[in-house]
């Protein structure tokens, strides 16, 4: 899977959690709680999401990597087919 | 000089020995009218109703027959569209399945089929319900199924009085009429005037007033339901006993106007819950007294089980004073 | 010339299909004579002619599946040869003078009967307000004098639609905003109304308690690496299940004030306050909160959570909670003072998680800790048990391992 | 055919009026099976091709008075006891002029005037009936008759013997009469009856039997006499077994799987009306003049029972449940009810 697509992957699950936003227009970089409005729970379920999708074991450890759009598509890459389950 | 007032004389009576009285006039009053069925003749009738009579009137007007309930069934429809008033009896209602098709196929359809020119006047009486250990086949309560067929009429006399009177009625209607005797009422002894006679079979009564909870019954039912308003009334509660008396045609008014009152309804049927003459009670006061209803409406039937020999499971199986309390409060809210 | 037409065999035919021609064009035919053999579904049928004549033209293809009435072949009638009355007429509609209903139609159309509208109920029970059984049970509920609320049912009967609306309260219609399924706006007025009530009728008092949950981070911490995503707990969860077990033990707090009186409640319905993107909220209940296990208990706020957002809670859910559990999350702020849902008695809030210095055997380090807040019906219950109530809380969420 | 010998009042009059009502029976159910296919006619129609002599043979033989019951297949019974043919087609298509109102169909024919006690759907359903027709009669004293047909496949119904029974018992003047055509619909004879001469059974009760050929109008009609006195003089029943054959399928819709065609065809030969036309012809007691008149008198009462039907109309809807309870109370005592 390309770069690209693994974004598109990633911002297609965060639109699922916030229907209302423009993914386009969110800073990369930005904290993804901040600019989503998500809380705990969405995270939860973002994570549940890409794991089923993209079959990768995310710690909960490793959440803090995955706070921001880059942070989340890097780590994905370098991670992919990770998953034991 | 103060004029005594002239009370009826009372006789004490039996239930059994009441529809003897009312076969016994219809059979001296009018000469086209004759008792057919097994055993009513020298064997005196399977529940003694009859006995006697085959001595006074003689084997042609109290007519044994062999074992073809199909048989006699049809040759009594036979004889009351030739001119004759026939009052068959079926021993109990569960040998009258043999005879259910012409029952439904002949007796209630042909004036409707023959577009009018063919009626059939006739009654036939059976025994119903369980209550004496007779066991899965021999204690069914199944007028709620002849209640179901257009054409018929269906009878339930749970009084002396009705017992002694609604024969006569049910022989003057130019079309079938069904008279359903429960087994358990046949030994009940009361007072009965004399001269009692005729009454009406279109009309339900309300055999105790109150303002609390109607509870609706027929038949044998009907003691079990008076009891139980008497114990509900140790508690403060006002329970209306609604007679049917007629299970086809149900006499709607009196049931609305009662639940309209009490504004809590509770219907005590000894046939099985599912597509029970209850369920048709139950559903008629949805569709015109809703707006009146505060709580569900109640239902105390038998259990959906063949009814078991044991004393024990055949009193649990049926309806009894006990359920039909726990009924009227659950309907109250009061549990 | 005359039609020879796919016969109807029976009752229950609609077509046949012609397997065999017994005459071909040019013989001749007499009234009754075989001339084609037609498949059924109950087997074959051989089929008469009932007009005499001579076979001009055959119509159908061996083989061919038709409906009854189709013309298979043309029959030229001899010259002089009256066609039989009935034959060569196309099938006539019934001319009668009835209102035309032709044979072949499968119901006899019937006039609609109008539904048997319920005759007028005695003239006692029409004085009193026709309130239909589950309209009165929400109007009693929420506290709603019937009186106020005007009925759309037949003869002006007040329904369940009607004490929504005089509630404010949309449960079902969608509406057009951005969250399909949710009527935000009529949400809006909803809670206005149950807030503004509960300030006027319930006398509120407030307690404030401070719990170290490092105990509940360390354990979660540990139990979820060997879990997937899906089976992971969070601490709301331990909170929930804690604030149950407490309500459970101090009933003061867990029941409805109604007609004046309180009714404690047999089951702890946990409602578990959801903020709706876009600015809804709701309080569905999580049923028996106290019996159900941290597992149990997570897959139900899950699923909660996933149907309230998408407006699809049962009415149910509504309206039977026992006592509420209000959070902000981990960016909210420290403390929040809930208003209580009526006819409930009491709320619990509970702030954002923050790392506080905390003396733990004497010496000090940095603790987990949140604020943990209780607002309550003083009608029923008073601060000594408040505290009690709240002390019980924070000491279960020391044990998360007993949750 | 039975020997000249035995037909002492034939008179040529006689004959031909026999002939006329075969054929006319004959042609009816020909011109039914056409306004079928055309979905003039609907439901279950059964029709009476090949039995036509025993209805004509026994039906005159009746009087007035005396009542009769009859099955499913029972155009023919209907049309020889005089219910007019006008009313019957209108009642086949359903039309409230119909001799049921339209209420009852090809399959429930009733007809006050001449004590037509209807068809009957119920296999072996009319036979109790009958023995209730009976039971009044004796009881209130009328000299009746009750002629009670049905077929070979009633025998195996339970109410063929509760019937036959009572009927014994009781001493009551019915007349069973068993049209056997050796089919019950799909079923022949043999793979429903251990004992297959029906008549037979008939003794079972001490009920006096006679089986005669169905298939000759002159021996069924000498028999009917025979059992019709007998009944009338008794006042016991009687059995009578013709033994016949039907031409056509059991019903509209029956591609007829349990029987062979060449079997149908031989029997066409020996059809009751091509054995008495024939015998009638070689025997020079009518011409083919004769037959072309009965033809066309037929053809144009068919013609105009057929535009009779047309013309008729529906029964409103507002009627549908009228006529399910009597409207007016019982009639005194005396009245026919």
């Amino acid at each position: 899977m390309s770069d690209i697509d693994i974004r598109k992957v990633v911002q297609e699950e965060l639109n699922n959690i916030a229907p209302e936003v423009d993914m386009a227009s969110v800073d990369p970089a930005a904290d993804l709680r901040e600019a989503l409005d998500i809380d705990s729970m969405d995270f939860l379920n973002f994570v549940t999401a890409i794991h089923h999708r993209l079959s990768i074991d995310i710690p909960e450890i490793d959440y803090p990597k995955l706070i921001t759009l880059d942070g989340a598509v890097a780590y994905i890459t370098a991670h992919l087919g990770s998953s034991k389950s | 000089m103060k004029q005594e007032p002239i009370r009826a004389e009372m006789v004490e009576m039996s239930y059994r020995e009441a529809v003897r009285a009312a076969l016994r006039d219809a059979i001296k009053r009018d000469e086209r009218v004759f008792l057919m069925g097994e055993d009513v003749g020298r064997y005196g009738g399977c529940y003694a109703v009859s006995h006697g009579l085959f001595a006074e009137f003689g084997p042609e007007r109290i007519r044994d027959t062999p074992l073809s309930e199909s048989g006699f069934t049809g040759a009594g429809i036979g004889a009351a569209m030739a001119g004759m008033r026939p009052i068959v009896e079926l021993m109990t209602v569960n040998f009258s399945l043999l005879a259910l098709d012409q029952i439904l196929n002949t007796a209630a359809s042909v004036r409707h089929m023959s577009g009018n020119q063919f009626g059939v006047p006739l009654v036939i009486r059976m025994a119903t319900g369980a209550g004496r250990q007779l066991a899965a086949q021999h204690s069914h309560s199944l007028e709620g199924w002849y209640a179901h067929i257009p054409g018929i009429k269906v009878l339930a006399p749970a009084t002396l009085v009705d017992a002694r009177g609604m024969l006569w009625t049910a022989l003057q209607d130019p079309d079938p009429v069904l008279i359903f005797e429960n087994v358990m009422l046949y030994n009940m002894t009361g007072k009965l005037a004399a001269v009692a006679g005729a009454v009406d079979i279109d009309k339900a009564a309300v055999r105790r007033p109150g303002r609390d909870i109607s509870l609706i019954t027929y038949g044998g039912s009907l003691w079990k339901t008076l009891e139980a308003a008497t114990a509900l009334a140790a508690e403060g509660i006002e329970a209306e006993v609604v007679d049917l008396r007629s299970l086809r045609p149900l006499d709607d008014a009196t049931i609305m106007t009662s639940v309209a009152k009490t504004r809590h309804a509770v219907i005590i049927d000894e046939g099985w819950r599912s597509g029970s003459l209850a369920a048709e009670v139950g559903l008629r006061i949805v569709e015109q007294a809703f707006w009146a209803l505060d709580a569900p409406i109640g239902r105390v039937c038998s259990e959906e089980v063949p009814i078991p020999y044991p004393r024990h499971l055949e009193n649990a199986a049926i309806p009894q004073t006990p359920k039909i309390v726990a009924a009227a409060k659950a309907a109250l809210g009061r549990a | 010339m005359v039609d020879f037409r796919m016969p109807s065999l029976g009752a229950d035919m609609e077509a046949g299909t012609l397997v065999e021609w017994l005459v071909k064009p040019g013989d001749w035919v007499k009234r009754g004579d075989i001339v084609a053999v037609v498949e059924t579904q109950k087997g074959a049928i051989e089929i008469e002619t009932f007009q005499p004549g001579q076979i001009e033209q055959i119509l159908v293809d061996l083989n061919s599946k038709v409906p009854v009435g189709t013309p298979l072949a043309r029959i030229r009638t001899e010259a002089g040869e009256k066609p039989a009355a009935v034959a060569a007429a196309p099938p006539p509609e019934a001319p009668a003078p009835v209102p035309v209903v032709p044979p072949a139609a499968p119901a006899v159309e019937r006039p609609p009967v109008t539904p048997p509208s319920p005759p007028p109920v005695t003239p006692a029970a029409a004085a009193r307000a026709r309130v239909s059984p589950a309209a009165r049970r929400l109007a009693e509920e929420r506290g709603i004098d019937l009186s106020t609320v005007t009925g759309s049912g037949p003869a002006g009967a007040i329904t369940y639609a009607d004490v929504e609306r005089r509630l404010g309260e949309a449960i079902a219609p969608p509406e057009k905003k951005r969250v399909p399924g949710l009527d935000l706006d009529a949400m809006r007025t909803a809670i206005a109304a149950a807030m503004a009530r509960s300030k006027r009728e319930i006398p509120h008092y407030y307690l404030e308690h401070q719990v170290d949950v490092t105990p509940c981070e360390h354990w979660l911490a540990q139990k979820n690496a060997a879990l997937p995503p899906d089976n992971r707990l969070l601490i709301g969860a331990l909170t929930i299940k804690a604030v149950g077990l407490a309500a459970r033990r101090f009933p003061a707090f867990n029941g409805f004030y109604r007609n004046d009186k309180f009714e404690p409640a047999a089951a702890v319905h946990v409602g578990v306050a959801i903020a709706i993107r876009g600015g809804g909220l709701a309080a569905p209940a999580l049923h028996d909160a106290d019996q159900l296990s941290l597992d149990e208990l997570m897959s139900r706020m899950r699923d909660l959570v996933q149907r309230t957002r998408a407006g699809r809670i049962r009415s149910s859910e509504i309206s039977d909670s026992t006592i509420t559990i209000s959070s902000l999350g981990e960016r909210g702020v420290e403390a929040l003072y809930g208003i209580i849902y009526p006819p409930q008695v009491a709320i619990i809030g509970i702030g954002k998680t923050v790392t506080r210095p905390w003396v733990v055997d004497g010496a000090i380090g940095p603790r987990s800790v949140i604020t943990i807040t209780l607002s309550a019906d003083h009608r029923v219950s008073d601060g000594h048990a408040g505290a009690l109530f709240l002390a019980e809380i924070g000491k279960l969420l020391q044990e998360p391992d007993k949750l | 055919m039975t020997a000249a010998a035995d037909k002492p009042h034939l008179s040529r009059e006689h004959m031909l009026d026999l002939l006329k009502q075969m054929i006319r029976i004959r042609r009816f159910e020909e011109k039914c099976a056409e306004l079928y296919t055309q979905e003039k006619i609907r439901g279950f129609m059964h029709l009476y091709d090949g039995e036509e002599a025993i209805a004509v043979g026994i039906i005159p033989t009746l009087e007035k008075r005396d009542r009769i019951v009859t099955t499913y297949r029972e155009h023919g019974h209907a049309l020889v006891r005089g219910v007019p043919m006008t009313t019957v087609m209108a009642e086949m298509y359903g039309k409230q002029e119909g001799c049921s109102r339209g209420r009852g169909g090809s399959m429930h024919l009733f007809d006050r005037a001449t004590n037509f006690y209807g068809g009957n759907a119920i296999v072996g359903g009319g036979l109790p009936l009958a023995v209730g027709l009976a039971l009044a009669d004796h009881m209130q004293g009328n000299d009746l008759v009750i002629a009670c047909f049905f077929g070979e496949g009633a025998v195996a119904e339970g109410e063929f013997h509760e019937s036959l029974n009572l009927a014994a018992l009781w001493g009551l003047p019915v007349l069973f009469v068993c049209e056997n055509n050796l089919y019950a619909m799909g079923t022949a004879l043999a793979f429903s009856e251990s004992e297959t001469n029906i008549q037979r059974k008939a003794a079972c009760y001490g009920i006096a039997s006679e089986a005669v050929d169905g298939l000759d109008v002159v021996a069924v009609e000498a028999a009917a006499r025979r059992a019709v006195h007998a009944v009338r003089e008794s006042h016991k029943p009687y059995f009578l077994e013709c033994r016949t054959y039907r031409l056509r399928a059991h019903s509209m819709f029956d591609p007829q799987l349990y029987r062979d065609k060449a079997e149908v065809e031989a029997k066409r030969q020996s059809e009751p009306i091509v054995r008495f036309q024939g015998w009638l012809q070689t025997n020079h007691i009518i011409h083919p003049e004769d037959v072309s008149r009965i033809e066309a008198n037929i053809d144009a009462e068919i013609t105009a029972a057929v535009a009779f039907a047309e013309a008729g109309t529906w029964e409103p809807v507002e009627q549908l449940t009228r006529f399910t309870y009597a409207e007016s109370a019982m009639p005194a005592i005396g009245e026919t009810p």
